[in-house]
């Protein structure tokens, strides 16, 4: 996979620091990623690979350091701003709309998409509902794609984890992203599930030419699927590159693929 | 508990405010008049008027803190206490033993609560509780006058409630405020106390950050809720002795619960400090306005402008002055 | 057990998407109507219409109002009474200031102006939640009753602080205010109006806008990630809302009571009108019209429960009974089913459609 | 329209003797029917009879194109899709053969039919499949041409000889455009006895051999059992059996395209169950076990219910029983029982039936193997019309039938239209009639064992005709034996008898060459352990279960009612069950006792367990038995156990009373 040739710097974060108060919980990142690129971000707990992850798309904003995402740059991300830029995001822990079901969570997703103003929509007809129509094609076949059909109706609170999660994904590709943004999104899945979700995300990855950035604990996982990976630890950089590379790094294997896994 | 800078800043720009608005009132418009003693005598009058506010606001924060509960039906148990209470003393009871007797009625009211509605009501969503104690608030108000009846009835505790004189006659303060005030403030001290050094108290804390915490303080969580209600039960109490003789005890006394909720949103529902400053801030700020700037508009502004007041302070600190602050965790 | 769904298959989005689905649904949708708007006129007596069904239908209109911010967009209001006076007094000063203004338009116009309201004081909202929220909202509730009682330009001057509605009609000698108003007439009007906005509600709900208030309910930060915009989201669900709530308020003083006076639309209205949508279910269109009923029929069954068990009991205990029996219900309401009567009504539809299979 | 066989229709009929043909009608007489739906993103996608032409014309253009000619064979593998069936008829329409493959096989399997069937062209659904041809084509250069329906996946799968159907078609519009009118032309000059169709039987023994059916064979009998049982244009069935199988051809490919009824395609195998609600199909075939577990469904969704809705359920059920086939079957019935019946119909019968999916249903077919009496009489009792019907691929299917209002478990009806059928002295059943097959693929010895000079076709299965004139198949041929009394024996007649009981999960008969018949028995573990729970009755496992006496009661029954079954039958009831016993352990596959599509092997078993049989012989009450025994990982174990043998109460022979 590593061969593939890929597309030019989409997004750069340039010496992100984020502290809460006291704790200081990254400090100093950079790195980027590449157009059409699955990119990893992988560490022990509580490394502050979600709160980057916040951090690019805006949920939480660094006290220094820069982002450029598609050429522009600023010093924090706006979360609707991120999610009109096209970067979506599923969450460490399944943030989906518990009252509704699957596919109106889905077309929630297309939220942004939807032009059509409160009056039509009272009225449901005519623009309105044509838009409800095309935007439910859409949605459908994100369905067929998840290979989601039997749970189209169910409301998402009464599904099993995994496919939980495979909802949030499906919200996420709603909104068509550039850039996608995957919080661990094999954690506490069963070997087929995670067989699924991999499938999943490399074919949205070639099917859509999604670019992807994902946080993942399994590292045989992460190994296949990356491009490049970036290594943090308590906040700080350890390493960035090819997974082979990060494999073999000495700081690397000393504060994470030391301990276990 | 450390209290951040901000807060202390809105506090001092608060006071300022307090003094500054009036005084450029009185100086722009004839119909108001300014005076610097009338000024601290409005502004103490209300200060007193505020602690008891705390006094309710209280009632509210202990079982916010310990069940997340928002009870609503605290005014009511102001009312009812106070009903009880006048009751049994109409009954001829002397008023001590009366006040025992309360003091019991309200525990076995906490116990009967936590039995019928909190512990059947469990995990439910908080606005569920809520409505709860919506349903308590017009139970314990039919309850109460169903037994003792409707009409207005005085309770005379032999405080003095004839008008001081102080700063040689230049301010003049009810004396029955005064003690009111006192009482409140004794009881407020105890409850710190009582939440700083027992074990309950302790308990009762841990609730509030979480629940497991407080299973492992070795407190079952029902007793707790009993507990916290009983407590809010005995402030209420309280505040119905107060109120109920200044105002005399009537319906009107269960609508004190109006007047504790922008308090609560000013100090923090999870604040006790918050509840007592909070009461404070509202009681002198109503009652300066309702002097100062009321006559402009029209007057009879004590309904709304407390709340006006607490959504002013919300705007710059959401979680009111002394809550937690909020971290959205995604 | 009465449903037959086999061989209802969809084959386009549009009949998947429909409101009701089910045929053997909207036959029950369809006879219900028929039967409110046909057979209730002619069987029921002048006092059901006027003193049941008329509050009942325009309570139940706000009780929509109040559920659409409550219930689908998670913002729990205490305002509400506030709206519908404002409403009120909206629809009198425009109807007295344009005489000519034909009735819907009145009403119509008197919601748009709540709706301002209601967005003024729905700013908070993209600050401060939950229970803080609530009590904010108390404020807007104090406050414009205060405003109206205060200020005669509202009342036009009346020294009561009472408005009344001058004798209006929908064409022809159709009164539907004023003396000459048949209840017939007015309960007609009003049903039309409340279908016509429930039919409304309902569109929002299933459609883009409704999905933005489920999500900013069920999880705000997640529904912002997604791109969802919190102060335009919000604030339409405060602007809807308190539409519904001006028209409902308008309803009220003009085709229900006629004439009426600030304090017809106090905090215990804004209570009552919650109860309705907590009784009834919140996030249900079903649930505000259960809950409407359930809270206006409790009353009237309490007062004149005594009388049919051949009590009497003097008036004021009546009162302060129905009081503690009210909140006893409440209570036991929450406790049975804490999702409210739609809930139930789903559960029993779920039942029949699986019958005779428990799941 | 219904069919009926008058002079006109039979004159129309004539000229529409080919599928392109009964096509092009239907696009012409109802081209804005519905001929066919796939639930497709989440709606029932619907195409009428005009764009179905269209598109296979499409097709078979693009096809042409790309050079497929006359006789070509086109293999067609995947689940049942509208794009599939069309490219059927696309082949057809250009005189070719589709051959359907079991879309479930892997890549060895399937290179032997393509490689004996010489397929040059393959139209496939999806990425799994064109890897198989991809695989298979490593070895084997035959397949010049993969189409594939679905692109998922395949974006970058770039080989000269694969494309999309969509590109195929636009190709075939563009040759449309330069070859006016071939389509037509080729759609006409296929003939009534050109060869319509290949399909591979999946042989138990050897390799699965082609079926060769020309159109005749295919229309003719598809058209005749339209006739019999009246279906119209107007029925939905839902295809949902594998395309290579003759049944889903027939009823899902040659009877719509006869009647010109909607053939509707499930979403994904997930979903089946509720696609089958969604559509409530008016006519449905479905093997024995379907209904089986549909029953067993039933029965266990019930166990939850509320005590009231059970005793309304079985209440009605009862009812149901007395009289619901009897109605059914439009016999005469007390009034206050119908009345029961009709308010069963509301609160039971209607509400089961519709939330089955099969409350609209005219017509339901069951065949394969033999159905369990009480299935069958559940699902007619409710007043779902459903008939065995006996057949086979080198028949098209319907050799008997059952008719309207004569319908038993135990036969599977009589003759169907312009079909003969004899018994030979062994007991072997023949038939001859239109559907007779054309001849085995490249296999004349085959097709000569099989298929006499005259076209008698030989079943493999003994069969007799019973006193009502319904045929009754009792056994393989090859199985059936003798007692040394000379009664006839079928082993696999009394298993399966054995086995409509629930308790009972698998039997093994004894008795070719011996005195009398006896039987090996294994205990359903899950129905008789809830048995015992009921009855509080303890056991450890199955071996323990097994010997208890309690159980052994429980069984006796089972075995003697099958005895007193027997008994009533002219032929068999000297083959009564003399002695039984139930095995220590569960028969498994991987132990070799059972194939792995779990049927017994009889022969295996004997010697495995030669003492036991020689008990059952003797008469021995009990026998000790050690068995190696294969466990889940691997190891191997001893199993030791004493088994009790019991005698079966014996019943004298009464003809049956008819």
């Amino acid at each position: 996979m590593n061969e593939r040739n890929l597309g030019d710097v989409v997004l750069e974060v340039k010496g992100i620091s984020l502290s809460f108060g006291a704790i200081r919980v990254l400090n100093n990142i950079s790195f980027n990623v590449r157009k059409g690129e699955i990119r990893s971000i992988i560490g022990p707990n509580g490394a502050g690979k979600s709160s980057m992850l916040n951090v690019i798309n805006g949920v939480y904003h660094p006290q220094e350091g820069s982002i450029t995402y598609r050429g522009e740059t600023r010093q924090q991300m706006k979360v609707h701003h991120a999610a009109a830029q096209g970067i979506a995001r599923t969450f460490q822990n399944i943030a989906l709309f518990k009252g509704m079901s699957t596919l109106d969570n889905i077309m929630t997703g297309r939220n942004l998409k939807i032009k059509s103003n409160l009056l039509w929509q009272a009225i449901y007809w005519g623009k309105a509902q044509r838009e409800e129509i095309e935007h439910r094609r859409k949605v459908e076949e994100i369905i067929d794609f998840l290979e989601i059909q039997e749970i189209r109706k169910t409301p998402v609170g009464r599904l099993p984890y995994g496919m939980q999660k495979r909802v949030e994904l499906g919200r996420a590709l709603a909104a068509e992203p550039d850039l996608l943004l995957l919080d661990e999104p094999m954690a506490g899945m069963n070997v087929e599930e995670k067989e699924d979700m991999c499938r999943f995300v490399l074919d949205i990855n070639d099917e859509f030419g999604t670019t992807i950035v994902l946080i993942e604990h399994d590292m045989g996982v992460v190994m296949d699927l990356s491009d490049r990976v970036v290594v943090l630890d308590y906040g700080r950089q350890l390493a960035d590159g090819a997974p082979d590379e990060v494999r073999s790094n000495q700081a690397v294997i000393d504060a994470y693929l030391g301990v276990s896994h | 508990m450390r209290i951040e800078r901000d807060v202390i800043y809105i506090i001092i720009v608060t006071l300022f405010l307090m003094v500054a608005i009036p005084w450029t009132m009185g100086q722009i418009s004839e119909d108001i008049f300014f005076e610097w003693p009338f000024f601290f005598e409005v502004a103490i009058g209300g200060l007193l008027a505020g602690v008891m506010y705390s006094l309710v606001a209280l009632g509210f924060v202990l079982i916010f803190k310990a069940s997340g509960v928002f009870n609503f039906a605290q005014g009511a148990m102001v009312l009812f206490s106070a009903l009880t209470l006048v009751g049994l003393n109409e009954l001829g009871m002397p008023i001590w033993l009366a006040i025992i007797a309360t003091l019991v009625v309200m525990l076995l009211l906490a116990v009967v609560i936590e039995r019928v509605v909190l512990r059947s009501l469990v995990n439910q969503e908080h606005i569920i509780l809520f409505m709860a104690t919506i349903g308590i608030t017009y139970f314990l108000d039919g309850f109460g006058q169903t037994l003792w009846g409707s009409e207005v009835k005085t309770l005379n505790l032999g405080i003095p409630s004839d008008p001081g004189f102080y700063f040689d006659g230049k301010i003049l303060i009810n004396d029955f405020d005064l003690v009111a005030a006192l009482l409140a403030g004794v009881l407020v001290i105890v409850l710190a106390l009582f939440f700083q050094y027992t074990r309950i108290g302790r308990a009762l804390r841990a609730v509030a950050d979480d629940h497991q915490a407080a299973l492992s303080v070795g407190i079952p969580l029902k007793h707790i809720w009993v507990i916290v209600w009983a407590v809010a039960g005995i402030v209420a109490l309280v505040a119905g002795i107060m109120w109920g003789s200044k105002l005399g005890v009537q319906f009107s006394l269960a609508l004190i619960a109006l007047k504790a909720l922008p308090v609560l949103i000013l100090g923090g529902f999870t604040s006790v400090p918050g509840a007592i400053v909070g009461g404070l801030i509202i009681g002198a700020g109503e009652k300066l306005a309702e002097v100062f700037i009321a006559p402009l508009i029209g007057g009879g502004i004590e309904d709304w402008f407390a709340y006006m007041l607490a959504l002013a302070f919300l705007v710059f600190r959401p979680q009111g002055l002394f809550g937690e602050k909020i971290i959205e965790r995604v | 057990m009465l449903y037959r769904e086999a061989g209802e298959f969809k084959s386009t989005y549009q009949a998947d998407q429909a409101i009701l689905t089910i045929r053997q649904d909207r036959w029950f949708m369809w006879a219900m109507l028929a039967f409110a708007f046909l057979v209730i006129p002619l069987i029921s007596s002048e006092y059901w219409l006027g003193t049941i069904l008329l509050p009942f239908l325009i309570l139940a209109l706000a009780a929509l109002g109040l559920n659409v911010l409550t219930g689908y967009a998670g913002q729990l209001s205490l305002g509400t009474g506030g709206f519908m006076a404002t409403g009120a007094f909206a629809a009198y000063k425009l109807a007295t200031a344009f005489p000519e203004l034909h009735i819907v338009v009145v009403i119509l116009l008197a919601g748009l102006l709540t709706a301002g309201v209601g967005i003024l004081f729905g700013i908070p909202s993209l600050r401060i939640k939950g229970f803080y929220l609530a009590v904010a909202t108390l404020a807007s509730q104090f406050f414009l009753i205060w405003m109206f009682n205060k200020f005669g330009w509202f009342t036009n001057y009346s020294a009561s602080g009472v408005i009344s509605a001058p004798p209006m009609s929908v064409f022809g000698d159709a009164f539907v205010t004023g003396p000459y108003a048949t209840a017939e007439a007015k309960y007609l009007f009003t049903l039309s109006l409340v279908v016509l906005f429930a039919l409304m509600t309902k569109n929002l709900v299933r459609s883009n806008i409704g999905r933005e208030w489920m999500a900013v309910r069920d999880m705000d930060i997640a529904a912002e990630i997604i791109g969802i915009k919190m102060l335009s989201t919000k604030l339409k669900a405060f602007a809807y809302s308190s539409f519904l709530c001006g028209i409902s308020g308008a309803l009220w003083a003009f085709v229900y009571t006629g004439s009426v006076e600030p304090l017809a639309f106090d905090v215990n209205r804004s209570f009552q009108i919650l109860f309705m949508i907590i009784i009834g279910g919140l996030g249900s269109i079903m649930g505000a019209f259960l809950g409407a009923a359930f809270i206006v029929l409790l009353p009237i069954f309490l007062s004149n429960a005594p009388h049919w068990i051949g009590l009497n009991i003097p008036v004021d205990l009546i009162s302060h009974i129905e009081f503690m029996v009210f909140g006893v219900l409440i209570i036991f309401f929450l406790i049975v089913e804490p999702h409210g009567l739609a809930r139930l009504w789903q559960l029993l539809k779920e039942k029949l459609r699986l019958w005779p299979f428990p799941y | 329209m219904s069919l009926s066989p008058d002079q006109t229709q039979a004159a129309a009929a004539e000229a529409l003797n080919t599928f392109p043909r009964l096509l092009l009608h239907h696009a012409r007489v109802r081209g804005d029917k519905i001929a066919m739906r796939e639930k497709d993103l989440g709606i029932w996608q619907a195409w009428n009879w005009q764009q179905v032409a269209e598109e296979v014309k499409a097709l078979a253009c693009g096809l042409a194109a790309l050079g497929f000619k006359r006789g070509e064979k086109l293999a067609i593998i995947g689940d049942n899709r509208p794009h599939l069936y069309m490219g059927m008829a696309a082949a057809q329409c250009l005189g070719g053969i589709p051959v359907p493959l079991y879309q479930d096989s892997i890549a060895k399997e399937m290179a032997f039919v393509i490689d004996n069937a010489d397929v040059h062209f393959a139209l496939v659904e999806d990425q799994e499949q064109v890897d198989k041809m991809l695989e298979i084509r490593k070895v084997n250069e035959s397949i010049r041409q993969v189409v594939f329906d679905d692109p998922r996946g395949l974006r970058h799968y770039d080989y000269p000889f694969l494309q999309s159907i969509a590109t195929i078609q636009e190709l075939g519009r563009e040759y449309d455009r330069t070859h006016p009118g071939f389509f037509e032309k080729q759609a006409e000059a296929v003939h009534g006895d050109d060869i319509a169709i290949m399909l591979y039987t999946s042989g138990t023994t050897g390799n699965p051999k082609g079926v060769v059916l020309t159109y005749d064979n295919v229309i003719i009998t598809a058209r005749n059992g339209i006739i019999r049982e009246r279906l119209t244009e107007n029925e939905e069935v839902l295809a949902y059996l594998p395309m290579a199988w003759v049944g889903d051809n027939l009823f899902s490919y040659a009877q719509s395209l006869i009647a010109g009824f909607t053939v509707n395609c499930p979403e994904s195998g997930a979903t089946i169950l509720t696609d089958l609600r969604e559509i409530g199909p008016t006519y449905y075939f479905a093997p024995p076990r379907v209904y089986e577990n549909m029953l067993t469904q039933v029965m266990i969704r019930m166990e939850d219910a509320s005590k009231l809705k059970q005793r309304i359920f079985h209440y009605f059920m009862d009812v149901a029983k007395r009289v619901g086939t009897r109605i059914l079957d439009g016999k005469q019935v007390k009034p206050g029982e119908k009345l029961l019946y009709m308010l069963g119909n509301f609160l039971v019968y209607g509400p089961l039936r519709d939330v089955l999916g099969l409350n609209r249903i005219r017509l339901a077919y069951t065949a394969g193997e033999a159905i369990g009496p009480e299935i069958f009489d559940f699902y007619r009792s409710l007043g779902i019309n459903i008939k065995q019907l006996y057949g086979q691929t080198e028949g098209m299917v319907f050799i008997c039938v059952q008719p309207d209002g004569e319908v038993y478990a135990d036969t599977v009806g009589t003759p169907a239209i312009d079909v003969e059928i004899r018994i030979d002295d062994n007991g072997e059943v023949l038939y001859r009639g239109p559907g007779v097959f054309h001849s085995y693929y490249k296999n004349p010895e085959a097709t000569a064992s099989t298929k006499t000079a005259d076209g008698w076709v030989y079943t493999g299965d003994a069969g007799y005709f019973a006193e009502n004139g319904h045929l009754k198949i009792i056994d393989r041929a090859k199985d059936v034996g003798k007692l040394l009394d000379g009664t006839m024996f079928a082993p696999k007649y009394i298993e399966n008898k054995l086995k409509f009981f629930s308790f009972i999960k698998e039997a093994v008969a004894f008795g070719d060459k011996r005195e009398s018949t006896c039987i090996f028995i294994n205990i359903d573990l899950e129905a008789v352990g809830n048995w015992a729970e009921r009855r509080h009755l303890a056991y450890s496992g199955y071996i323990d279960l097994a010997a208890q006496p309690a159980v052994y009661d429980l069984i006796q029954e089972c075995v003697d009612k099958v005895n007193e079954d027997l008994s009533r039958d002219p032929l068999l009831s000297k083959s009564q069950i003399k002695r039984f016993l139930i095995l220590h352990k569960e028969l498994d596959a991987d132990d070799g006792e059972l194939t792995r599509t779990r049927k017994v092997r009889r022969s295996f078993i004997a010697e495995r367990y030669a003492p036991l049989v020689d008990a059952l012989y003797s008469n021995a009450t009990e026998c000790h038995i050690e068995t190696e025994v294969k466990f889940e990982d691997g190891r191997t174990g001893k199993l030791a156990a004493d088994v009790t043998i019991r005698d079966a109460r014996q019943f004298t022979p009464i003809a049956k009373a008819s």
